[in-house]
């Protein structure tokens, strides 16, 4: 009996610890996203009062108020967030499926080369093209602000692909061809779902690094493309906690979306985050 | 893999990418506006501008603002005129400025992306000096006629000539905020704030500087050790500068202990310390719009008991103006939105609905039914009259001025 | 034939990143030497780095850039293998908690940025419970964690958005091989503590090391959550980097492309020296 | 030497509705050699990592000796475990992971690096300390994980899967190994594996577990002669059946009457009777013998298969490889059972059990 209690002592003590931690990661992840959920709603919110003394829905209507071209906003970084993605699958497959699958010379500068935008800040060098893009005309244009956005997100899509096409086996191809696929045929019914885990990864990456760019696309978007970023900002540096809160609403929708879609792709073993470790 | 499908979407992307191009090298065969617009009348240009869409870069951080532009003005501009404009909400005016500069620099001297800016001060100076600004113009707009052209707070910005390169579009004055809750008796001249400041630490600072108003609040400050403004309206003067220096900067120093946070840290901007003053961390505040403390009682930013006032000596008044940058390709439909903003319905909207006081506009100019609407506006307990105003101004510096003594600032105040 | 079907493969993701990247970075760099004859550059000079080298703003941003990426890139590391130690383990509501923990995978730093700013400054949620519980009187006496000078704020709001990035790694490693290892270095006798020093430890290690320097460069290198978060001065490199860049004096150009350029080419001799130490210590050349 | 004995054992996995193993009673004795054998899923590794206190007992008792270890953690128990995949550290070289139980336990750095050579030249890899597991064979990585394990002495081996992942030349070669070590330590050892003829070949007795539950436990001899079921019968290779109905020493089916040896079967039992195809006689004896046609003869190189049908059930005979006058296909030939090699299965042991698959 006594043995058994010095067992469990320990045991015990484990368990707090853990709990202690799955406290710490839930109100941890919790916590900065509830204020923005009673900012949105309040209108008077003085010190140090807990709760706001008034509410109002006034950034709602805001958000609402087409002359204040929000929603505008959010369909532009959706179309751009969705371009960039699509490049980025039609970009990434092939060349994950280069990176993956084969051996070739100078492979090793290949890989340096497309991970470089992932560890060297776009910011470097989006500072440096910007008075090229100004010069052929991609400044100010949707083209210039997704051609930029490719630059953060191909690494991402990349690694992420060539390491599901790492533990991919061609011969499942050869099998399907041998079994009378056409060469399309394959490529939908036998390629693609094995590679498809790690596009919705990559795909997610892709989008999100896309959605919450602010510096890039100031920089060629000059303002004229305006992005649920662009107003948030400009929110934030005025102190408007209410707007700025009902925006940073907005602006985590998609994200919440893509979540409970990928959530199942992020933890299984093909997702692709293992090709982080070949860096 | 089906490479084929790749090639052709790549192809595709190329084809798309080079199709932009060609459009955007395909330029106007026109003559361009700038080369006509002097010897055209009005309705011509109201006529050419029929069509062209301005984008109007300007800070974009008060929704009630970005509400009136995007909806009364830009709705006006539509219907009126059909002309589309576009607001560009920006961080600062170093946005814009730094657009046409860096497009100038890439030679890009047509088709640029900025319209319409909403400009003053230094900035103005820089672009003009840059010649980044399209002008002169503002003798064309009819609406002029209601403004004092002549007036030397409007035909100088900042003591720099506006030679039409600018078109006036409201007032500004300095005025002092605070919450009658909390002050009772503000101190209502620069001596007696430094007194109350040592009297009360850590309850009060000023934005860093170049914040637009940090630095017009510091300028009250070199004016009191200065002792006026004697000496200090004309160009730059190093020997002057330096006398007034010596006094002005241990000042500050002597004072950075009695600021929030020792002085260590300063807001960054105006809508940080508008947040300090809100939350009472601070008990003052200062604004360049008058009527900004009342629209954030109405917007719940500030408590109902907030009150302005201005120093006995005065505060620094201003005007603000629009500028059209000189490779604008919507030249003739950026000066009648310049235009259109002088107009009495248009100026009138922008009092009642965003609090901008006082009006650019004389008055007394106006037509009759018009005077007699804008007279009767009653702004609130927290906007000073006209006349309170109009009673206590002092002008502004030249520009070289602020460039030295923010400068200066940075390097004797914020980095010590 | 194969060769070339490669080639085919890589190209359009070599040509975007070649062209934009590279040749970004490569303009950048003649701008920041001052030669550009296109843009009317045509000056070759050192000056911007010999400038900005003795500017001692710049030296403050880059020990406090230098400081925040290296205390996030270390707490991001502890807090990551923690916590998948903690959601490794079955428990009531793993599946939840498992779902919160991916959150921040997906949610924009900038909202975070916000949350973070609500939460902590001297204005924020905790100060006022702190008020209401009689802990302080007024916000002031609030320790400074948004706005300060060591980048609290910052480094909060990378927190909160990288543990999980690379915890998530840290629990496919445990569950891929680490029970396994645990086990078999119980039986051969080492204990709990033993088992974690000698055998999950170095799982761990080899498999987030990449990751913590994507972390580490994002952090050094990043625009957003600074310009949010940080004071005016010492304000972070890009910060800086970009607020040269803006300044209505073209001159001041260089400068920033200068920085812009030290922030890229320190960036990469970081991660060739961790390649190196990697070959060297574990021997696994890739 | 240490002896186990496990009693009532059972293991309720947390999100689990059916226990993984079953109220298993098992006694091990000292210095024994024991097979752990089922198909996958059975529960034979649980049971492994149980006796290793890796896994938590849901009910019952391990004891050592005859004294409760339940409590006793894991690395406190000195029961070490080889795993499958040999589980070699990668980031140490084999020295070190060799030496790593004695470096857990604080021992002296000259005294590991004595015990780590004496190891080696046991495993026959001297010269290896210096390789990283990446730079070994599946063999040398076997061997390397059995030297770890060994050298901290433990009182008790297991064993998961030991050679499930060798070539068939090497695993003679790692078998050989295990049955000297064993010999030489004189170590209890317990080994799980999936393979009946591995089982048979090294294991002094096996343990058979299906679903979670002991079927038998006894020397492998016992699995081909007195399988205990008929579901054991087939796990341990091709065998006959034949029903009927016991009456006192003779079994009557439907072809006939046949005598047999077995005693304890209450009278009046129904009965599977099963023989080994080898134990089947091409002879005609009078007694126990089966009249029926050839249906087809293969010839085997070793042995000659004759199948026939008996009682609507499929016979399979092995015979001599000489052809045999008589017995050709098509035609009808006598099979003689010898009632020495005749087992009885009782019917009603086969309702406890989950439907029969072979």
């Amino acid at each position: 009996m006594s043995e058994i209690q010095k067992q469990q002592a320990p045991r015990k003590q484990v368990n707090i610890i853990r709990n202690i931690v799955l406290l710490g990661i839930v109100l941890g992840v919790l916590l900065p996203m509830l204020p923005q959920l009673i900012w949105s709603i309040t209108h008077r919110w003085y010190f140090p009062d807990l709760i706001p003394s008034e509410w109002s829905a006034r950034s709602w209507e805001y958000i609402v108020n087409p002359n204040t071209r929000v929603i505008r906003a959010f369909l532009n970084s959706l179309v751009i967030a969705s371009a960039v993605t699509v490049i980025g699958i039609v970009i990434g497959v092939p060349a994950g499926k280069a990176l993956g699958m084969y051996k070739f010379k100078l492979k090793w500068l290949v890989e340096l080369i497309i991970l470089a935008p992932a560890i060297v800040p776009s910011l470097a060098a989006t500072m440096g093209i910007q008075v090229i893009f100004i010069r052929i005309g991609l400044a100010d244009t949707m083209l210039g602000v997704i051609l930029v956005h490719l630059i953060p997100t191909l690494p991402y899509m990349i690694v992420t692909l060539s390491g599901v096409f790492a533990n991919y086996d061609p011969e499942f191809e050869e099998q399907a061809r041998s079994l009378g696929a056409n060469r399309a045929k394959t490529f939908f019914l036998i390629t693609l779902p094995a590679v498809f885990p790690g596009i919705v990864t990559g795909s997610m990456f892709a989008f999100l690094i896309s959605w919450g760019q602010y510096i890039l696309t100031i920089l060629v978007g000059g303002g004229r493309i305006i992005t649920l970023p662009i107003l948030l900002f400009s929110f934030t540096g005025s102190g408007d906690n209410s707007i700025a809160s009902a925006l940073s609403i907005v602006f985590v929708l998609p994200a919440i979306i893509i979540l409970i879609v990928t959530s199942k792709f992020l933890s299984g073993k093909s997702s692709g985050m293992g090709g982080f470790g070949s860096i | 893999m089906n490479m084929k499908k790749v090639l052709i979407v790549m192809l595709l992307l190329v084809v798309t990418m080079g199709g932009t191009l060609w459009a955007a090298a395909q330029q106007e065969a026109q003559a361009p506006f700038e080369a006509r617009y002097k010897t055209m009348t009005w309705d011509q240009i109201v006529a050419e501008a029929s069509g062209q869409k301005v984008y109007h870069y300007m800070w974009g951080g008060s929704d009630t603002i970005n509400n009136w532009v995007s909806g009364f003005y830009a709705n006006r501009l539509k219907t009126k005129y059909n002309i589309t404009l576009e607001m560009v909400p920006v961080t600062g005016p170093q946005v814009y400025i730094n657009k046409t500069l860096g497009e100038k620099q890439a030679g890009k001297d047509t088709g640029g992306a900025v319209d319409l800016v909403w400009i003053n001060g230094e900035n103005f100076k820089t672009m003009r000096q840059g010649d980044l600004l399209f002008g002169p113009y503002a003798d064309k707009l009819p609406n002029t006629k209601y403004v004092n052209m002549d007036a030397k707070a409007i035909a100088y910005d900042f003591g720099y000539p506006v030679d039409g390169y600018e078109s006036p579009y409201g007032a500004a004055q300095m005025v002092m905020i605070y919450d009658s809750a909390k002050t009772a008796n503000p101190p209502k001249t620069v001596a007696a704030l430094l007194a109350w400041i040592k009297a009360n630490p850590g309850k009060f600072t000023y934005p860093a500087l170049p914040d637009f108003s940090g630095s017009a609040f510091i300028r009250h400050l070199f004016y009191y050790a200065n002792g006026g403004t004697d000496g200090l309206m004309g160009a730059f003067d190093e020997k002057k500068y330096q006398e007034v220096a010596a006094k002005f900067f241990p000042m500050l120093q002597e004072l950075e202990p009695y600021l929030w946070r020792e002085g260590k840290t300063y807001p960054e901007s105006l809508p940080k310390l508008n947040d300090l003053f809100a939350n009472g961390e601070v008990y003052f505040n200062f604004n360049y719009g008058p009527g900004d403390a009342a629209a954030k009682i109405k917007s719940g930013q500030f408590p109902a008991t907030v009150r302005t006032f201005v120093f006995d000596e005065g505060t620094i008044a201003n005007s603000n103006y629009l500028a059209i940058p000189y490779n604008s390709s919507s030249k003739a439909a950026a000066m009648v939105a310049a235009n259109e903003m002088l107009d009495p319905e248009v100026q009138y909207s922008m009092a009642v609905e965003r609090n901008s006081w006082p009006l650019i506009v004389n008055v007394g100019k106006l037509p009759a039914e018009w005077q007699t609407k804008i007279n009767s506006i009653n702004m609130g307990p927290a906007v000073l009259s006209g006349a309170e105003l109009s009673n206590h101004t002092l002008p502004e510096m030249m520009a070289d001025w602020l460039v030295r003594i923010e400068k200066d600032w940075t390097k004797l105040v914020l980095q010590q | 034939m194969k060769k070339f079907s490669i080639l085919i493969m890589l190209a359009p993701a070599l040509a975007v990143i070649i062209l934009l990247f590279l040749g970004g970075l490569l303009l950048g760099l003649l701008q920041s030497v001052n030669y550009m004859p296109i843009i009317g550059l045509n000056d070759f000079s050192l000056n911007a780095y010999a400038s900005i080298f003795s500017d001692s703003q710049f030296l403050g941003s880059l020990a406090l850039t230098l400081g925040i990426s290296i205390v996030t890139t270390l707490l991001t590391i502890v807090f990551s293998i923690v916590t998948a130690l903690a959601l490794r383990q079955t428990f009531l509501g793993k599946r939840l908690v498992n779902f919160l923990y991916q959150f921040p995978i997906t949610i924009p730093h900038l909202v975070i940025a916000i949350g973070i700013m609500l939460l902590y400054s001297q204005s924020g949620f905790f100060s006022r419970i702190a008020t209401n519980l009689g802990f302080i009187s007024t916000q002031s006496e609030f320790p400074i964690l948004v706005y300060d000078d060591l980048g609290i704020g910052i480094v909060l709001v990378y927190l909160w958005k990288q543990i999980p990035f690379v915890g998530l790694i840290v629990l496919s490693i445990l569950q891929s091989s680490g029970n396994d290892f645990e086990e078999l270095a119980h039986s051969l006798g080492a204990n709990k503590w033993q088992t974690f020093r000698h055998v999950l430890l170095p799982l761990i290690i080899p498999g987030i090391l990449p990751a913590s320097i994507i972390c580490f460069a994002f952090v050094f290198g990043s625009y957003e959550v600074p310009f949010l978060l940080g004071k005016p001065y010492p304000a972070v490199l890009s910060v800086l980097a970009y607020r040269l860049y803006e300044d209505t004096d073209l001159s001041a150009r260089p400068e920033a492309m200068a920085i812009a350029v030290f922030i890229a080419v320190f960036v990469s001799i970081l991660v060739l020296v961790y390649k190196k130490v990697i070959k060297n210590v574990s021997g696994r050349a890739d | 030497m240490t002896s186990v004995t496990l009693r009532n054992l059972q293991k309720t996995y947390d999100n689990a509705t059916e226990p993984a193993v079953k109220d298993l009673n098992l006694e091990i004795k000292a210095g024994e050699l024991v097979a752990l054998l089922g198909p996958s899923g059975c529960g034979k590794t649980t049971t492994l990592k149980m006796v290793a206190g890796l896994h938590d007992v849901t009910e019952g008792e391990v004891l050592f000796n005859g004294v409760a270890v339940n409590n006793i953690k894991p690395e406190k128990r000195e029961v070490v475990m080889v795993y499958q995949n040999y589980l070699l550290f990668p980031y140490m070289n084999v020295e070190d992971n060799i030496g790593f139980g004695l470096r857990m336990r604080k021992v002296p750095k000259a005294e590991i690096a004595d015990r780590v050579g004496k190891m080696l030249k046991l495993v026959q890899l001297e010269g290896f300390e210096k390789r990283k597991p990446s730079q070994l064979s599946g063999g040398q990585k076997q061997r390397i994980a059995l030297a770890r394990a060994l050298i901290i002495r433990p009182k008790i081996l297991l064993l998961d899967e030991p050679l499930s992942n060798l070539d068939a030349h090497l695993r003679d070669e790692m078998r050989e190994m295990i049955l000297n070590i064993h010999r030489e330590f004189g170590l209890t050892t317990i080994f799980v594996t999936h393979d009946q003829e591995e089982a048979v070949l090294l294991a002094d007795r096996i343990a058979l577990m299906f679903d979670g539950v002991l079927q038998q436990y006894s020397p492998p001899k016992e699995f081909y002669e007195k399988p205990r079921t008929k579901r054991i019968a087939s796990f341990f290779g091709n065998h006959n059946r034949l029903y009927g109905v016991l009456q006192g020493t003779v079994v009557h089916t439907a072809i006939g009457d046949f005598a047999t040896e077995q005693v304890g079967i209450p009278d009046g039992s129904k009965v599977c009777l099963v023989i080994r195809p080898q134990s089947v006689l091409l002879e005609h004896s009078g007694a126990n013998c089966i009249k029926a046609v050839i249906n087809r003869i293969i010839y085997m190189g070793t042995y000659i298969r004759y199948r026939i049908t008996v009682d609507g059930n499929e016979w399979d005979i092995m015979g001599d490889p000489h052809p045999l006058a008589g017995y050709e296909e098509g035609k009808e030939a006598c099979f003689t059972l010898p009632k020495d090699k005749i087992w009885l299965i009782p019917e009603t042991l086969e309702t406890q059990e989950t439907p029969e698959r072979i």
